[in-house]
């Protein structure tokens, strides 16, 4: 079962040290299900990224959501990658603009993960997640 | 408000003693003194901050690359160009390379390369080198006698030969000359030509707004500009920039490598190989925050000032041969006294402890073209005050008598 | 007497808290700590000495001039090479670009450049662009499947190819291996081959003598030597550094210029163009005296100490593959644990404290040839002690108790 | 009259302030005759320099004594190779090794001018004397 990003956000803070943090978004992204491998080309690449990060985006134009599906080598890559997606996955595009994930990782104290220095790819995945958003609004 | 002496007292090499007599220093031509802030960040980068940037999974690395990145956002916002428009390099004489080397492929034996008789060999050489390269022909905007432009004539000039390429510069370092850009660079717009400009003496002065000048490349120091030895930058306008063929080569530029085969990033990364001067880059962030703190308005107000003041008093002087264009200069005033070799009175000066350059500046064409050997030069900054001019114009006197 | 309590104070770095944890720096090949007097003297240039070099009739301008030529001869001394072979680069990374590029009219379709499959980009790219521009082949000397050449082979490899240029590493920077440099240069000299050795990982911890290695150039970085970013040294015997032709051109490298033509000056200052970076060649002297004061014999033995042990600690632990040769090695620990992921592995470690690498180093085709996508890399120095040891193994294996 | 080194040495130590000196170098300068203008060739002019300097090096078999005939298009360079001449000039190799330029110029307070950093040629000027001396002793 997917967790709802309140669910992520209250086990986080549950978290004692931060060993327990990693603990937990790594079995996030554990739960994350494997994206298909016929999606994982070379145009789903999120560039520059020492781990490998694939994303896919879509839009659902019956629903007015936003399709996200990504995948990473990496465990704690993948997790966040994770929380992404429980912050995004089906929101319309009005709701991915009000979303602001740079707050929401820090409210978690993950936000050096979203520092354009890791060169993860998150950070990248939000602004391609939000430049969709502008596009469909 | 300019308070000129706070100001100085950020400056701490301008306090001391040369020859038993207080430093005059009149050589920011050829390096700018540092605030104590650039001094202090490098300091506590080595200190503290010091690691590699960029793929480092570590805390002091993300630290380090994230110093290095923010710097770069500062001063491409003080340039009001983008991000990505701006690729460091070791100095301006680098970054004039990478754009003659990187338009190689883009010119051929039908190509015209244009400069000015009176730029730094740093903005000469190189493009010689790509003529020679290319059988492009290269050629010198026309210059009046006494080493100012004509605007129209070179419009003209401009129009005539429909260069591929301008490369001059902003400011000339041997006699402070201001060029009369605006006109030049859209003559040279209206016949597609490339432009690059040689901002390392002007871009102190001026801080430009580059997105206004319209160029599509300018090139400064560091160094010249309160930072750090061995850096330098380049702005390309971004297409011009990322159709550059690729320069040094090696790591951090590279997406992927194989032993017969390697794909280059996009710029600015294309062009930076190699580890980063990242102390110098993270401390020249703080020079360019010192010089937004001063409002650019009074920091030129008084620059003029000191500058006019020193040209009126120099002028009195009997036997003084000014160089210096003295109605659009950035500060620099070049004069001969009769014809004492400069070389004599800049050592006579430094006895009285005026730090002053002498020879040609490189800038040997430009000598050439006044019919000079060399000349004194005297290069004022915004922390020169009324009596760095006093005490300066005083020593010449002296010296001028030793000599007659 | 090696006293490594008294030399850890010596770099101000090391004494800070990581995640607070004490950090354990083990990412020295990718830059090094530096110690205080090599951070004093940059502060104190630019607090007091500040000025531009040659041609300037002052005595700011003098004296760092002496500093810096001063600084060219300590170096020097230090390789035990004349004054005049050594070139100031931006770093090791330029050193390269500048050879390959200055061989361009030595070479041409029938000549031959050998590299090996474990070089850093810097030390693959240049050269592959060399091959282009020229025709030539470039090849790659066999390296056995664990990562370490068999010197007979490689010696056959040459007789064989008779190479025109032959570029290898001193160390590998991803696995730290020594390369078994005499057989090949001795092979090399055979065929009058042209012998580049790239030092940036080795120079620091072998602090070779290179008359003795007598190779042809020699390439290394500053700040992976205690020093500061942004420079770097070519070696070239004096012979061989004149012949290449000029690279970048500027101010400085000249001797004469005119609006059509240019005469060079000679090596080293014909590759020396632009304003060099001052401060760092000086601080880098003071890293190098600071290096000679310490007896290279202790220093050697203790990094050699400290890597068997971390080398054992790390064998001990299940799961753990290591690619480092524990032979022969300059102090750097090239692993990964299962499958698991370095970049995993190295955001973990970092948890707590412990600063590593992780990922292909720069140097992707050999981790091709290893058949891995990256690993995690531990480099010692002789900065490091049997603490950071014991810190960095412990902590390893709470990532693993994390991860598995 | 040319001034012997004893009498220079005599002038510049009775110079009170630093003004004085000069003035005393630059007399020197003087009153060293010109190099005729045929010797003036770019083979004679000392490489490197800011200020011209030429120098002719010749060595008088007869009476065993290096010649050295010098100028300069600056007037303390030349006062200043007016020194080195006066130090050198008519010597027989032998002497010319045993007189350390380096020595009397430190005592005379002028040894910045033989600086590496200076590139006035008279550094340049004395290490040539001392090869040509070397290879006739
Ligand atoms: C073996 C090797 N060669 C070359 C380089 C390039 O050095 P730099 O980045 O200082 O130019 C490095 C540094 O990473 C290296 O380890
Ligand atoms: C006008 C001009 N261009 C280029 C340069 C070269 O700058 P750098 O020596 O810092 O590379 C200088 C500095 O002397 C200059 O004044």
């Amino acid at each position: 079962m997917i967790k709802t990003f309140k669910e992520i956000a209250q086990s986080l803070d549950n978290a004692s040290a931060w060993q327990q943090k990693y603990r937990e978004i790594m079995l996030l992204g554990k739960q994350l299900p494997a994206m298909p491998e016929v999606l994982k080309t070379d145009d789903a690449l999120v560039p520059g990224c020492e781990s490998k990060v694939w994303m896919y985006l879509d839009f659902d134009l019956e629903e007015n959501t936003l399709v996200i599906v990504g995948d990473s080598d990496t465990r704690i890559v993948k997790g966040l990658l994770a929380i992404v997606l429980a912050l995004y996955n089906g929101l319309t595009p009005e709701q991915v603009i009000n979303t602001n994930a740079f707050a929401e990782f820090q409210r978690l104290g993950l936000i050096q993960h979203l520092s354009p220095s890791r060169g993860n790819g998150i950070k990248a995945m939000v602004e391609r997640i939000q430049t969709m958003a502008q596009q469909k609004s | 408000m300019f308070d000129i002496e706070k100001i100085r007292a950020d400056f701490p090499a301008l306090a001391q003693l040369i020859n038993e007599q207080p430093l005059v220093y009149l050589d920011s031509a050829a390096t700018t003194q540092k605030p104590l802030s650039v001094i202090a960040a490098t300091e506590q980068f080595y200190a503290r901050n010091n690691a590699n940037v960029h793929r480092g999974r570590h805390t002091l690395s993300e630290q380090a690359t994230h110093a290095y990145e923010q710097a770069r956002a500062t001063v491409a916002e003080f340039f009001n160009i983008a991000i990505n428009e701006l690729v460091w390099t070791k100095g301006a004489t680098e970054a004039v390379n990478l754009v003659a080397n990187g338009l190689t492929e883009q010119l051929n034996s039908n190509s015209v390369i244009i400069i000015s008789p009176l730029e730094h060999h740093a903005n000469i050489v190189p493009w010689q080198q790509l003529a020679k390269r290319t059988g492009a022909t290269l050629l010198a905007l026309p210059l009046q006698q006494d080493g100012r432009f004509n605007t129209q004539q070179c419009v003209k000039f401009i129009e005539l030969h429909k260069p591929n390429v301008l490369a001059i510069t902003h400011a000339s370092n041997a006699l402070g000359n201001l060029t009369p850009l605006e006109a030049i660079l859209h003559a040279a717009k209206q016949q597609n030509t490339l432009t690059l400009i040689d901002g390392a003496q002007a871009a102190l002065h001026l801080q430009p707004d580059l997105q206004q000048l319209d160029c599509d490349f300018y090139v400064f120091s560091a160094h010249k500009m309160l930072g750090p030895t061995g850096l330098g930058g380049l702005y390309g306008r971004y297409e011009q920039l990322n159709s550059l063929s690729v320069y040094q080569t090696g790591g951090e530029m590279i997406e992927s490598v194989t032993l017969t085969e390697t794909i280059f990033r996009q710029a600015p990364a294309k062009f930076e190989s190699g580890t980063p001067n990242i102390a110098a880059v993270i401390a020249f962030a703080h020079a360019i925050e010192y010089l937004k703190a001063l409002d650019t308005t009074n920091v030129y107000a008084h620059e003029q000032a000191i500058f006019n003041y020193a040209a009126k008093k120099l002028q009195s002087i009997d036997g003084i041969t000014i160089y210096s264009d003295l109605k659009s200069n950035i500060g620099t005033l070049s004069f001969n006294y009769k014809d004492e070799h400069p070389y004599d009175i800049a050592t006579l000066l430094d006895g009285f402890g005026i730090a002053v350059r002498s020879g040609h500046h490189c800038a040997q064409p430009l000598m050439q073209h006044l019919g000079i050997n060399g000349s004194v030069r005297a290069s004022f900054a915004f922390y020169n005050n009324h009596q760095d001019v006093d005490l300066f114009i005083a020593a010449l006197q002296e010296c001028i008598a030793l000599l007659d």
